[in-house]
């Protein structure tokens, strides 16, 4: 076999062994971490890094145009559809690119990070379970198996928010979260077993095939949007967002953010795909007689959004501990992607609506990317200071110079300032959704410098000033926490200096997905 | 009417332990109450398998040839239902340590005595 | 691999263009500009006298390291004209885990409202 | 409670805790053909282990038994059932591909009904790997919620 075959045949299996490798990983970072824990470390460092190869390998296929399907158990697709079925196409293969990032960034940054602690084989069989559970939520074609990813991603993530025991808030925000996620996750169960009931198939492709809308599906429709909007922490269901987010290990928020995210794209999969067929319905109800149902949803989406922006803006402005600050900066983040996705749904079928989901979609990588900055950088500042709150820390900036550099990045990124990615798929967002409504584009302008507001409210009171008496011996961070922030801020620099092409290559076949479903069903159920 | 049943037990069962989520403030009942929600989604899904006079879906290697062949229900929906046991199983003992975890901290089991992480 | 040419292509909005490395480019002219225009400030101030000293409205100078204004005062005339709306967000924000499910609740039963019965 | 219970509870726990652990290996080892399988018996066999750990106490039971020991087993049996789905890759070409039908190797018949064990390929295999990871996790959970409790009385003492 030459490298070829070899590579052809990795790329065949990528679908199945991207789940896989986390899993074996998993389960074998206990024994190894008998040996020592730099063996561990290591270990675990190199699954991601082989995850995040066929992750790339498989993505690069698929942006040049295939759908990819992997059948487990069998070589081919059957009828009747009653295996488990992966489907890859623009979207999952964009949605992986970003966890994979993401969990080799907190991998890296735990080396350091969670060092004084102990049990920490647990740590990271939990953080690779983790992984392997929002890869499979990314990745799956199976209505029943993204509920078992989603159980297997907040099972794992409680446990890691709670990873503190010796403090109590963080207990109880794993008490919340889990609280949370189970009801979530137990009415998607429900809204799949409605669909189950009519449509005999869990297959998402085979339910969007025959999907009718009926009285059941616009319950399931409900539940499921509803569900997964709160797991994606979307106003007024985020309230456990900044718990969770604030009291985990910096490296656990980084991958908290890709967990949300792939809630997202559950909603933005239901949306699109999975009630794609039917998205021309006209509702014959007796006050909304004549609405189609995407301007419906799109506008149910636009409205969410809205509130999430504005919320989460104005809470963060208030917040003085650092971590939950950042945590409602990213429900306000998410807004944005709800904002640009549901304006794209209103106008479907339009240039607009293409561009404005453009918007979204690449905005979902850039706020993964900003925002986990932002944490990482709060956890170095809690690692070097063992500070939470702003109204302790002052002067930092004179002992940690690449933790503000890297700071600086985040913020301006997050912010939407120019030159950095933050602003280029902001002004996708604005100017796209501004031909939908101009109230929408400005409110989110309006919202966007507030963005900026809360964090030079961080960089001031925490990087800028006087060196404060109880700071003084603070050092630099040690080199892995540099390494995860820097691998971060390339990346950001880089999306921000070449938007076109990142554009062109990554989002354009996401939004295509979005936007024509019509590919995915036709992949498995072979109708046109 | 009697086929029925069922499903009215689901809705009676989600709605109960909504209810006790929402309402009650112990975090034991808490914990019950999503178990509740729990069964009432576990039971629709089997009750979604049972097709009238079905028996259960296992294979006694009688082909189809023969004359009383047993008319089975659905096996997919049991295995749905036992998936979503296990993972059930896990959530409840996540979230009884958690329980165990803040009693040691607090004293209190009590949801208003814990809460105020808002400033 | 990536041709140089794709790495410099602008980005196209639809409706508008943007090309961060002009922007940048943009960017140095200016502060070129700014720095050459800073040459020509005045450079006869007197070091350790009255004109190097902080004027704070007539009031005594503290140590430097109590001047720092600390992450709760930032922004504290903002948080008070907006007071009303603070009282009422706060109040929504209760903390509490069952609080959240009845708000999961709420937005089920009012998406059901617009998607179900219209 | 910390000592365990009477010696009567002691005696009858002893005795009928063999019981439970055949009738949970039994469930196990027939899952591909009767209703049950790996977590189900696996639960048995925990909640037999339970009894024992409310019989004697959980100080006693955690003197005997090493949660780390357990934590190892669990590992072992995820890796087993993980492995097979890989060896499924490596000799079937196809993730979680039932490799050992018609190979003659071992369970290689297809089902045949009630009357067979001898089938089903690597889901029997597969069983019993999820039966370790279901009694070594099950039981580690139950004999670490007694231990941190009896902590607890122990400290408020």
């Amino acid at each position: 076999m030459n490298i070829e075959q070899i590579l052809d045949t990795f790329l065949r299996h990528s679908p199945a062994l991207i789940v896989a490798i986390p899993l074996l990983g998993a389960f074998l970072t206990p024994l190894i971490s008998k040996i020592n824990e730099k063996a561990r470390n290591a270990f675990v460092i190199i699954t991601i890094l082989a995850t995040n190869f066929f992750i790339f390998l498989l993505a690069s296929d698929v942006f040049a145009g295939n759908i990819h399907t992997y059948v487990f158990g069998a070589r081919n697709i059957s009828t009747p559809l009653v295996r488990i079925l992966f489907e890859v196409d623009g979207l999952s293969a964009f949605m992986i690119i970003i966890a994979g990032i993401l969990s080799l960034a907190a991998v890296i940054y735990s080396w350091s990070f969670m060092k004084e602690n102990t049990g920490l084989d647990k740590f990271y069989t939990l953080m690779l379970l983790m992984t392997a559970g929002m890869l499979g939520m990314m990745l799956t074609g199976d209505m029943f198996n993204f509920f078992v990813f989603l159980e297997i991603t907040s099972i794992a993530s409680c446990a890691l928010i709670a990873f503190w025991t010796n403090k109590g808030k963080a207990v109880e925000a794993g008490f919340k979260y889990i609280t949370i996620s189970a009801i979530g996750a137990l009415f998607v169960l429900f809204a799949i077993a409605l669909l189950y009931a009519q449509y005999d198939a869990l297959n998402i492709a085979v339910l969007a095939n025959n999907i009718q809308y009926t009285f059941l599906d616009k319950i399931a429709l409900v539940v499921l949007i509803a569900a997964l909007a709160m797991k994606a922490g979307i106003v007024p269901m985020h309230m456990w967002l900044p718990d969770a987010y604030g009291r985990a290990p910096a490296s656990v928020t980084l991958l908290l953010v890709g967990a949300t995210q792939a809630s997202l794209y559950g909603v933005f999969r239901v949306c699109f795909t999975l009630y794609g067929k039917r998205l021309g319905t006209t509702i014959a109800g007796s006050i909304g007689e004549g609405i189609s149902l995407y301007i419906l949803l799109g506008t149910i989406l636009v409205i969410l959004a809205i509130v999430t922006i504005l919320i989460g803006v104005m809470m963060a402005l208030k917040q003085i501990d650092f971590k939950r600050m950042i945590a409602y900066a990213a429900v306000a983040e998410i807004g944005y992607m709800f904002l640009a996705v549901g304006a794209g749904l209103t106008t479907l079928g339009t240039a607009v609506s293409m561009n404005a989901i453009k918007g979204g979609i690449f905005h979902i990588i850039n706020d993964a990317l900003d925002v986990g900055l932002l944490f990482l950088v709060a956890g170095a500042i809690y690692y070097a200071t063992k500070q939470t709150s702003l109204n302790n820390m002052g002067g930092l900036a004179r002992n940690m110079k690449y933790t503000t550099v890297f700071f600086l990045i985040g913020l301006l990124a997050v912010s939407g300032m120019p030159p950095l990615n933050g602003f280029a798929s902001k002004i996708l967002i604005y100017e796209s959704v501004y031909q939908v409504n101009p109230v929408l584009s400005i409110v989110a302008i309006l919202c966007s410098i507030l963005l900026l507001a809360v964090f030079i409210k961080v960089f001031h009171s925490a990087f800028l000033g006087p060196e404060q008496p109880d700071l003084k011996d603070v050092k630099e961070v040690p080199k892995s926490m540099l390494l995860a922030m820097g691998l971060i801020a390339c990346i950001i620099v880089f999306f921000g200096l070449f938007p076109e092409m990142v554009v062109n290559n990554i989002v354009q076949p996401a939004a295509n997905a979005l936007a024509s479903n019509m590919n995915y069903i036709s992949q498995v159920t072979g109708v046109i | 009417m009697i086929y029925n049943i069922p499903f009215i037990a689901v809705v009676a069962l989600v709605l109960i332990g909504l209810y006790t989520v929402v309402f009650k403030r112990n975090l034991i009942k808490i914990v019950i109450g999503i178990t509740l929600i729990e069964s009432g989604v576990n039971l629709f899904l089997i009750t979604l398998a049972y097709r009238q006079d079905s028996t259960a879906p296992i294979w006694h290697g009688i082909t189809a040839s023969s004359d009383n062949v047993p008319f089975m229900s659905l096996p997919v929906p049991h295995a749905l239902t036992l998936t979503s046991i296990v993972i059930g199983v896990a959530v409840l003992a996540l979230m009884l340590s958690l329980v165990i975890h803040i009693y040691r901290h607090y004293g209190t089991l009590n949801v208003n005595k814990l809460g105020g992480d808002e400033e | 691999m990536i041709s140089i040419d794709t790495l410099l292509e602008t980005f196209k909005t639809g409706s508008g263009l943007w090309n961060p490395l002009v922007w940048i480019t943009g960017l140095a002219i200016a502060f070129l500009i700014a720095y050459i225009l800073r040459g020509y400030g005045k450079k006869e101030y007197k070091e350790k006298t009255e004109q190097t000293k902080s004027f704070l409205s007539g009031n005594p100078e503290y140590e430097k390291e109590q001047m720092h204004i600390k992450g709760s005062n930032v922004y504290w005339g903002f948080m008070e004209s907006l007071r009303w709306f603070y009282k009422i967000f706060n109040k929504m924000h209760t903390g509490l885990v069952t609080d959240y499910v009845l708000w999961f609740v709420i937005v089920m039963g009012i998406l059901f409202l617009l998607i179900g019965v219209i | 409670m910390n000592g365990g219970m009477s010696k009567i509870v002691k005696t009858i726990s002893s005795i009928t805790f063999p019981l439970a652990l055949i009738y949970g290996l039994y469930i196990i080892a027939h899952g591909h053909l009767t209703p049950g399988g790996g977590f189900q018996g696996g639960a048995v066999v925990a909640s037999g282990c339970a009894m024992i750990l409310v019989a004697y106490g959980s100080i006693w039971t955690m003197g005997k038994v090493k949660e780390k020991q357990l934590s190892i087993l669990e590992s072992l049996g995820a890796i087993a059932f993980i492995g097979l789905a890989f060896l499924g890759l490596i000799f079937g070409f196809v993730f979680f591909k039932n490799f050992l039908i018609g190979e003659g190797l071992i369970f290689d018949n297809p089902a045949l009904g009630l009357s067979d064990i001898y089938t089903a390929g690597f889901i029997p295999l597969m069983n019993f790997a999820v039966g370790l990871k279901v009694i070594a996790g099950l039981f580690a959970i139950v004999l670490v919620m007694a231990y941190a409790t009896t902590k607890k009385e122990a400290k408020t003492k």
